[in-house]
């Protein structure tokens, strides 16, 4: 077949990509069933939005996930890793998506994904630590506009015998309280660097945002004259790395948002089927069926989406930046439309704290944001299928 | 000037309200107030708007078309203008909102002289704050599948059942209570009551939390709760009637007896979007000057200039070709409009929208998120917009019933 | 109450108002219902789309229409106009937009409004005719791009003595064939110039354009060395005229729109009464009935848009420009809206030439194009609401 | 290469039909072919696209799947690799649409012996071309609500009613048709039939004239026309549970026994807007400059890789929670997505969207208004999108019946 078409048949989701995704979804069905993530996460709003913790997490599930080998998923046999496809590994992110995990998971893929695409030594030894360990791994790649432009370093390097000094600030950097070690990227002159650097080294602070999710963190990460080692180097050619991970990137979090939109999906319908108005279950009403068949519909294009720019990436198809953008810009509306009508279909219940909605919809609603929204994807195909805008 | 406005000519009366209300802009609140009065939370927000709607009310702000002798000014027609001049002036709105729109007008058509004197003159002065008792957990949008029981009991009635979504319930002195007295039958089984709420034995008031973490609507339970038969509302069997007479009120169909400022700030919603917009990013290029994005803004401020506008025409009858038409579409109208606009400001914010209230970096102290999640309170709530849709379908454009 | 609010009270809709808004509904409501139309301009669809002939209009109805005054609406006394407010005028554009009317009246009132804001002894001789004899008028402003920019003028001028001579094309000219004088913009040097020319006149051709609308003619205008004497120069600074004008000839497309819109969405209410299908009225299921008020909420915020623009207008407001394009695009896209779901929800039998829906939905899709659609509008919308963009 | 190909192999199977397509593509049509072979019109048009299937189908492109005695190549899913194929050499489609995807499926299933071998090859060849007689003036979507009467007289069928949206009536010899021959039952009293058309007295066939001036569907009259029983597909009373065959094998469900190319150029249709977006303007600039109208056409771009790849996930069960689910939306999605395409080419077409078919500037010879009105014949026909809609939610998400 390879003839015919570069991406591989079924998008590559084989026997393995099968039996992985059953796993995850076993796994996570009995370890986080709704009400256990509730008490989890939700139990006290105070806690979170008024005390100012941060979301909590299981960090006894960590370790199973670090044992069912998830860190090392995209990581090289060489390091230790399980080298998985994309799409088998968006299969098992689907299913955190249905389950809203929370965890360093997708930081740690992510992170993963780049180091593999440095390639040097020093990504290696990370590799073998996040595979071998599970050390949670996260990225302080985004400056304070949020810009999502992986040029966009937020820190500044000047170069100190063969070691580095960083300063400056990374934001938006994601579950940064439960990672052990951060890729940060910086300027040295007009190059962009990538480096590893611990969150307890010297001069590194974080900061803690306040945000609306509760299966995640966030913070700001201030690096104050922080000293590389030149072991801790990972790229000094950081444009390429990004350039080959950030599609891989924005296809995790569409794949989360698949699995959390299919979640509020049939929780919806199941509420449809019960719930009793005017004599009858309500999903009898077109005006709860309908919707709900859009939002089917909305989902089933961006999971086909997701599974495309992953077998396009795995293929190294040339196609996988569009493919990339599509997936993220269909999964972000999907799961935004979803989110809406799953809260007003529910009517009045679907509004109180003690139903498990809301943990979604605000999951959704960070992940809709993270990496780009679909105006700002869509702005990017624009530029893909249409070419650029003229200047006259 | 503290004697009430008692002026009988319209344009005077709408300039001398004018010239009140600049002269008695209120001090900020020393708390900061929610969007709507039902989201009214603390004691703290409670004094202050209380004491706002008692000077509202001693300047013949509210109550203006009520007849004296239930405390209120007597006129005709001159509500609208003071709730026209009260939302131009963006002062803040009036608590006792429950009482105003849906309370008083109830009453006025279906109490007894007495009730009237009783309960009308508190409700105007803010001094007595009502709550609504309709919603129940297994009721929804079918208000006549109502389950709190009240039996007679001699000359008083015994309660029991749980009421929810209940705004404003833990200030409330009264509540407007909609009960099954028999179930036989599914509509003309419902009777409705003034029932008193503070200080009741056998009535606990218990905050709900909202999706956005926050309190301000309760539920309510009645366990075998007394209230005298003086408190009944019309006939035995005739709660479907005056319940509806509380929902027409309620959805804009009426002034009602005064609405204040705040909620009417339509044209305000729109600036706050582009006022975001210049302080966003999309990429690298400030949201203010993305093209989708000011297609978007552009949207929603022609939405606000129509939904002024509708509100103004809804006063010219010759360009209004159904009387209920405009009316009607008031709530639907304006929760949804307040939807799309928190939602597009969740969207422009970019990044900055995963940053929620009481984060220093979060745009407008984290309101669009906030805003975004409160407003399904109000597209679910005093009827689902699901429900609204189906009313304009079938009162307005003569639909057969959905139901 | 002027020391209030600048914008006359009830929009200006007074009793004149009302009472000429009734006249012209009752008359049309005689003289043209939805089977006269029907039969007029739609009784087979070989001859205008497969013949290529114009589409029919009623001459004697015209005269009656001139008869009743309509043409000189929008002209001032001292022409023998009636001088009604644009409020006045919108009212009864919505009946001639609800009656589909095809005849040249948009085209005639938009010309007398061009000639009273240029106020020159020119102008005034053909408003004069216009008046008193009904002449129609239509106008020739529009270059080959369909841009509905006023300054892009689709011919040139050079100056021949006291005259002109204008060469060059003109199109999308509504009901060319149903007028007998054009108003035409030309430049000269960098200068706009509107000018009056009959369209029989020596070097004028007029060639027909196939259009969808059947309640209309379209054409392009050439001029071959037309020789325009100094009498028939309304005007040398047109741009001003245009400036002026322009937010009118939007509005009154708008309240053709708000018409027809409210006929479809009448028409299919009474259809979903009817109808029966699953032992219902179709307007019992949601899916018919909450479209429609959706459709119903769309046109009343466009109405309330078009008064709001008219009495602006009449006000000399400054937000007039601001509300005019809020009109229209309003008015666009509500009338798309309800043009859509009709021909849905009538099913079969709105797919058939035989039912008038069709004539209505050709109609606004014409409207809606014409002076610019609702991403233009708010393309013009944004730069007054948030300011232009800003060059960096 | 005359002779049909005969490869078990899949991965062969499809090589050697795509060189087949490349080495045969067909030489252009005289006349412009619509969109859709629904749509076919002129006896020119019929020629060349029956001539076409005859080709296809001789060549085993046609049939593949269907036994060797009903006239077909006796394969095991290489249909669906076919298909594919002629979609992605955007070759024509194949005329006989009614038979190949709703008759063959139909026959297959409930036909006799002698019913498959008389009726399938025709059908596969294109010989005889099929119609469908399930739509009635009255009906609607409400394929029950037939009235279209089948009296048995001896051994034969006395046929009386009125037929409606026929499309390829005009062309047809067979149609497959629904009729009721009991009124007592609703479902029970249905009869469908293998019903000849062409040259049958007591039918009569009479173009219906569409929205957009054209012919190309008919109503099909029947006045006392007499059958023999012969022509009964299944049993007298079955009609409901046959024609739900016919509708599930035409809602995607099945890959039929062909479908040609054409209709399948999803992408073709965005590449187009494109084209059209840089040759039109909105104001002064370039509609492929407005990054309003681009944010609009990517979203058109994304909804036509969203369809070509769940057409493509369809086919991995693994990746699909519940069989149905990607099939049944076949109809609505397909059929949308040309609507708002078509909107979309109106929109960006400005001032020249006025224009239509026979103007020489019309963008495209006037697609675009003529797909945009010959648009709502899809999403009308073959079961409404509302009640696509029901079906959907019901099959597939399992809530209640909403009729």
């Amino acid at each position: 077949m390879s003839s015919i078409s570069k991406a591989p048949q079924d998008f590559g989701f084989g026997e393995d990509e099968v039996m992985l995704r059953d796993v995850a979804h076993r796994f996570l069905d009995a370890r986080l069933p709704t009400d256990k993530l509730r008490r989890l996460v939700a139990e006290r709003p105070e806690t979170v939005y008024d005390g100012g913790a941060t979301a909590p997490w299981d960090k006894a599930l960590w370790s199973e996930i670090v044992e069912l080998g998830w860190t090392g998923l995209a990581i090289d046999q060489e390091q230790g890793g399980a080298d998985i496809s994309l799409v088998g590994i968006a299969g098992i992110v689907e299913e955190v998506g249905r389950y809203a995990l929370p965890s360093p998971l997708i930081p740690t893929l992510s992170a993963s994904m780049m180091l593999r695409a440095a390639g040097t030594e020093a990504a290696n030894r990370i590799m073998t630590q996040i595979a071998s360990e599970g050390t949670p791994t996260g990225l302080a790649i985004t400056n304070a506009r949020g810009s999502w432009e992986p040029g966009d370093a937020p820190l500044t390097a000047v170069a100190d015998g063969d070691g580095l000094i960083l300063s400056g600030s990374a934001y938006f950097v994601q579950d940064a309280f439960k990672v052990d070690v951060l890729l940060v990227s910086a300027k040295l002159g007009n190059k962009l660097l990538l480096c590893g650097v611990r969150t307890d080294a010297k001069g590194v602070h974080l900061k803690q945002d306040h945000i609306h999710d509760l299966t995640r963190d966030q913070a700001s990460v201030h690096f104050d004259e922080v000293r590389i080692e030149p072991e801790a180097i990972i790229s000094r050619d950081a444009a390429s790395v990004f350039q080959a991970t950030w599609p891989r990137l924005m296809v995790l979090i569409a794949a989360d948002l698949c699995g959390a939109a299919e979640w509020l999906l049939q929780t919806t319908v199941e509420y449809a089927k019960e719930r009793v108005q005017f004599d009858r279950p309500i999903g009898f009403f077109q005006a709860v069926k309908h919707p709900l068949v859009n939002a089917m519909m909305k989902i089933d294009e961006a999971r086909s989406l997701v599974y495309h720019a992953c077998a396009e990436l795995d293929a190294g198809s040339e196609n996988a930046v569009t493919a990339a953008h599509m997936a993220k810009s269909s999964a972000s509306d999907a799961a935004a439309f979803i989110s809406d009508r799953s809260i007003q279909l529910h009517g009045g219940i679907g509004f109180t704290w003690e139903h498990a909605l809301h943990i979604y919809f605000k999951r959704n609603m960070h992940n809709q944001a993270l990496m780009g929204d679909g105006v700002y994807h869509r702005q990017k195909l624009a530029d893909l299928v249409i070419g650029p805008i003229s200047v006259i | 000037m503290n004697a009430p406005i008692q002026e009988p000519d319209p344009n005077e009366f709408r300039s001398k309200v004018r010239r009140w209300l600049e002269e008695n802009v209120p001090p900020p609140s020393p708390e900061r107030l929610p969007i709507t009065p039902i989201e009214v939370m603390t004691f703290g927000q409670r004094d202050y708007l209380q004491e706002w709607q008692r000077k509202c009310y001693k300047a013949g702000l509210v109550g203006t078309d009520i007849p004296v002798e239930y405390g209120g000014y007597g006129h005709k027609g001159l509500q609208s203008i003071a709730n026209q001049e009260m939302k131009r002036a963006k002062v803040p709105y009036l608590i006792n909102i429950v009482g105003l729109s849906m309370a008083v007008p109830t009453i006025l058509r279906h109490g007894t002289e007495e009730q009237k004197r009783k309960f009308i003159p508190g409700c105007l002065s803010g001094e007595e704050i009502w709550c609504q008792g309709f919603s129940e957990p297994g009721a929804g949008s079918d208000l006549a599948n109502q389950r709190t029981m009240a039996k007679k009991d001699g000359d008083d009635w015994i309660l029991n059942g749980h009421k929810v979504w209940t705004s404003l319930g833990h200030f409330a002195k009264w509540m407007i209570l909609l009960t099954r007295t028999s179930s036989e039958h599914k509509y003309e089984g419902l009777t409705y009551f003034l029932c008193p709420i503070e200080g009741q034995s056998g009535v606990t008031v218990r905050p709900l939390v909202k999706i956005t973490g926050e309190t301000g609507f309760n539920e309510v339970l009645f366990e075998d709760a007394r209230i005298p038969d003086a408190y009944r509302l019309d006939e035995v069997g005739k709660g479907w009637t005056v319940a509806m007479t509380t929902l027409t009120a309620e959805r804009g169909a009426s002034e009602g007896a005064g609405s204040g400022g705040g909620a009417g700030d339509i044209l305000g919603a729109t600036a706050k979007l582009v006022e975001l917009a210049r302080n966003s990013w999309s990429g690298d290029t400030l949201a203010a000057d993305n093209p989708v994005t000011r297609d978007a803004i552009v949207q929603r401020s022609i939405a606000a200039e129509g939904l002024r506008q509708s509100a103004r025409r809804a006063r010219v009858s010759s360009l209004c070709d159904h009387p209920m038409r405009l009316p009607l579409q008031q709530k639907l109208a304006v929760t949804e409009f307040d939807q799309e606009n928190a939602r597009l400001g969740v969207q422009i914010a970019g990044a900055h929208s995963t940053l929620y209230k009481r984060d220093s970096r979060a745009p407008s102290e984290g309101h669009w998120p906030l805003a975004y999640l409160n407003s399904y309170g109000n597209t679910i709530a005093a009827g689902t917009n699901e429900i609204q849709r189906n009313i304009l379908g079938e009162r307005v454009l003569g639909l057969p019933k959905s139901k």
